[in-house]
């Protein structure tokens, strides 16, 4: 494709907003509410915070793998992208890490919006084939003896992974175990680590 | 289709640019393009994700690895919105002062011959193959794992079955399975003993397989 | 390596430019990069067409895609003669005035698992499947008739066998036959009747089957 | 991939072959020769006398259709992507057409170096699997019941396309019949068509 003559993205973006509002489509301010959820309510700590009470309320973690979209609800969390989420508990021998090779799908409610690293071509392809060489790049080496699951987001299911506990947190509020929590370690490329 | 979204297991790719970061968007343009996506669903009739992830798996292979994720985003959204009639691409490359290129065509025929399956057929720890087909249409199936074995880990509710969905076909369920696949399975030798990949796969793809 | 490259059947690709032409070469670079390709085997110790050819398929899929073939040519060529130290990646780019991308790494054991055939196996007539191997280097068997069952229509002569001579393996020398396949093996459904492919393949990527 | 700052393709040619000269691993006119054999000497004329030979004398044909290699070379036609050459003969019942989907390997002694439209990646994607489609994109429409067979190029064999002879063309000379053969018509996606 020649690209000397395409519109920069944002004249374009722009000109799809423009022509749906001035055509009476789309009210001017119905993106509005739209942007706000994304930037701001669909966010990890949403799924950190379901973590960290999966670590410290055995009944909740036990209705959190039994089906994580009601046990995600009581604390608020659900809507588009968490019809149906599925948590993955990471054990000593077992560790889990999510993709979407098709397009980039993301259990919104409590992972937020999938980084750049994720929806890149790169982790895409290269994840499902050669998830421990992907794993010790980003920083992350497993134990050879530790399985790997790469779950493949390719229906209708959203994953969130429960990572393990670290050691030395005993005592540690809900709060205070949330923070270990990013959204890596939600994702399965990081660990939950306590602040070194 | 087989497509080059269809990335998963595909050579040649390099290093991932790994940067955590909090921010949902960097740009403005890309707020636009998520709300788009999103506000689409009250703009199109009979729109489905299924038709919106089709519109951008059908951009031209050399705009669709050149460019960011919101701009993947931003032309599938505005292809179904002129193949709609909603608006114009003409008017559209006026306002933008420039070139819009959007997505290619839906083929003919996008669809395979499947046979709908509306009963769960499969339990968990069933063996199960994935049939090797290879519709022009969407589908769900990754390519990577067509004509490969696995075991039933877990049944998932019935949902609208995309190949059809993403084609203005019925919007028929069926139950979805997490099938776990054996990496040696996938990638013969160059797979490793205790890797695994799950699929999430609709019933209509698969067939029944003896371990 | 399952690349990009191997585009044979892939969905997603539009029109094509048909513009027949009698000039071999628009522009004076594109006839250096021409000139270098065949130039290189001069230059290069242990140089083989094959080594060549993985190199441009090493290269990032979004430069692959963006770019004019002679473009792709001099990339391969230009990357073979900075892995093999006779030029330096930096001291062109000085000479350049600007970045010169280059074709990514090698994989580790970039062969695949299978067996030597120094003997022709096959014969006209016969009917052979095409092994499903995945290897992460060079292989010149396209993934579209990988795990298909064909016909051999011809034995071609002894040709040295590209997955190990890509890689500086020996230069063994195994018979390719000329195997054609019918479009429904191929394509499934979406086949037509009296459609064949024929694929050019060597002795190692195949085994026998019945009909 | 960021291509702002990427040399122009021309300097990134020129630096390489400047780099060359100047360390003293090439001759400052080493590649002259390669250029003029791709631009001048490697050209669909020659397949097209080896075609109206074939037209017009059956002893050459049958070597051609038996081992195309020696019968080109009789004529002067051998070399690089020459070394293992097979005609394809068209009926009526059999229409052939050759890509090379993995990169774009061609016949150059008979064929000269592919143009550009058989080196794109949607020729090489489609050609396979909706060869009948592709053909009539490129305005030549088959009768439903003649076979087709596309010639994938995947190893070493280089291959030509012999079209059929058309009617009214008795008793022209080698000459005037190779007028009819372009580099098109010996990939396939034309036939032999006499100047309206």
């Amino acid at each position: 494709m020649s690209t000397n003559d395409v519109a920069p993205i944002a004249a374009r973006a722009a000109a799809v907003r423009s022509a749906l509002i001035e055509q009476g489509a789309m009210a001017a301010d119905a993106l509005d509410p739209i942007i706000h959820w994304g930037a701001e309510e669909w966010k990890p700590e949403n799924g950190a915070r379901v973590v960290a009470k999966a670590w410290t309320d055995p009944e909740f973690k036990a209705r959190l793998l039994a089906d994580a979209t009601p046990a995600c609800a009581e604390l608020g969390y659900h809507g588009p992208q968490g019809e149906y989420i599925v948590a993955l508990e990471d054990t000593p021998s077992m560790h889990n890490v999510i993709v979407c090779t098709q397009c980039s799908c993301t259990a919104w409610p409590v992972l937020g919006l999938p980084p750049d690293w994720y929806k890149s071509p790169e982790y895409r392809a290269r994840v499902v084939r050669e998830p421990r060489r992907v794993l010790h790049e980003l920083g992350l080496d497993l134990d050879p003896a530790v399985s790997v699951r790469v779950w493949e987001t390719s229906a209708e299911t959203r994953y969130m992974v429960i990572p393990m506990r670290p050691e030395g947190t005993e005592g540690w509020t809900e709060e205070q175990l949330a923070e270990l929590v990013t959204r890596e370690a939600l994702i399965g490329t990081a660990l939950a680590t306590p602040a070194s | 289709m087989d497509g080059v979204h269809d990335l998963g297991g595909m050579h040649g790719f390099g290093p991932i640019n790994y940067r955590p970061t909090t921010e949902a968007f960097h740009e403005e343009w890309q707020e636009t393009a998520f709300g788009l996506m999103l506000g689409s669903v009250i703009l199109l009739q009979n729109h489905t994700p299924d038709a919106y992830r089709h519109s951008v798996e059908r951009m031209a292979p050399s705009h669709y690895f050149a460019v960011h994720y919101y701009e993947r985003v931003l032309t599938g959204v505005t292809t179904l919105l002129v193949e709609n009639g909603v608006l114009d691409h003409a008017d559209l490359e006026r306002r933008a002062g420039g070139r819009f290129p959007l997505a290619g065509p839906v083929a003919d025929k996008p669809l395979a011959d499947l046979t709908p399956q509306s009963e769960q057929r499969f339990n968990k720890g069933d063996v199960v193959k994935v049939k090797d087909f290879h519709p022009k249409g969407h589908t769900r199936a990754p390519r990577f794992c067509r004509g490969k074995q696995g075991r039933v880990l877990h049944v998932a509710p019935p949902f609208p079955f995309p190949d059809t969905s993403a084609h203005g076909g019925a919007q028929r369920e069926e139950h979805t399975y997490h099938v776990e696949f054996t990496a040696r399975e996938l990638w013969g030798d160059n797979g490793t003993d205790n890797d695994f990949v799950v699929v999430d796969l609709w019933d209509s793809y698969l067939e029944g397989a003896t371990a």
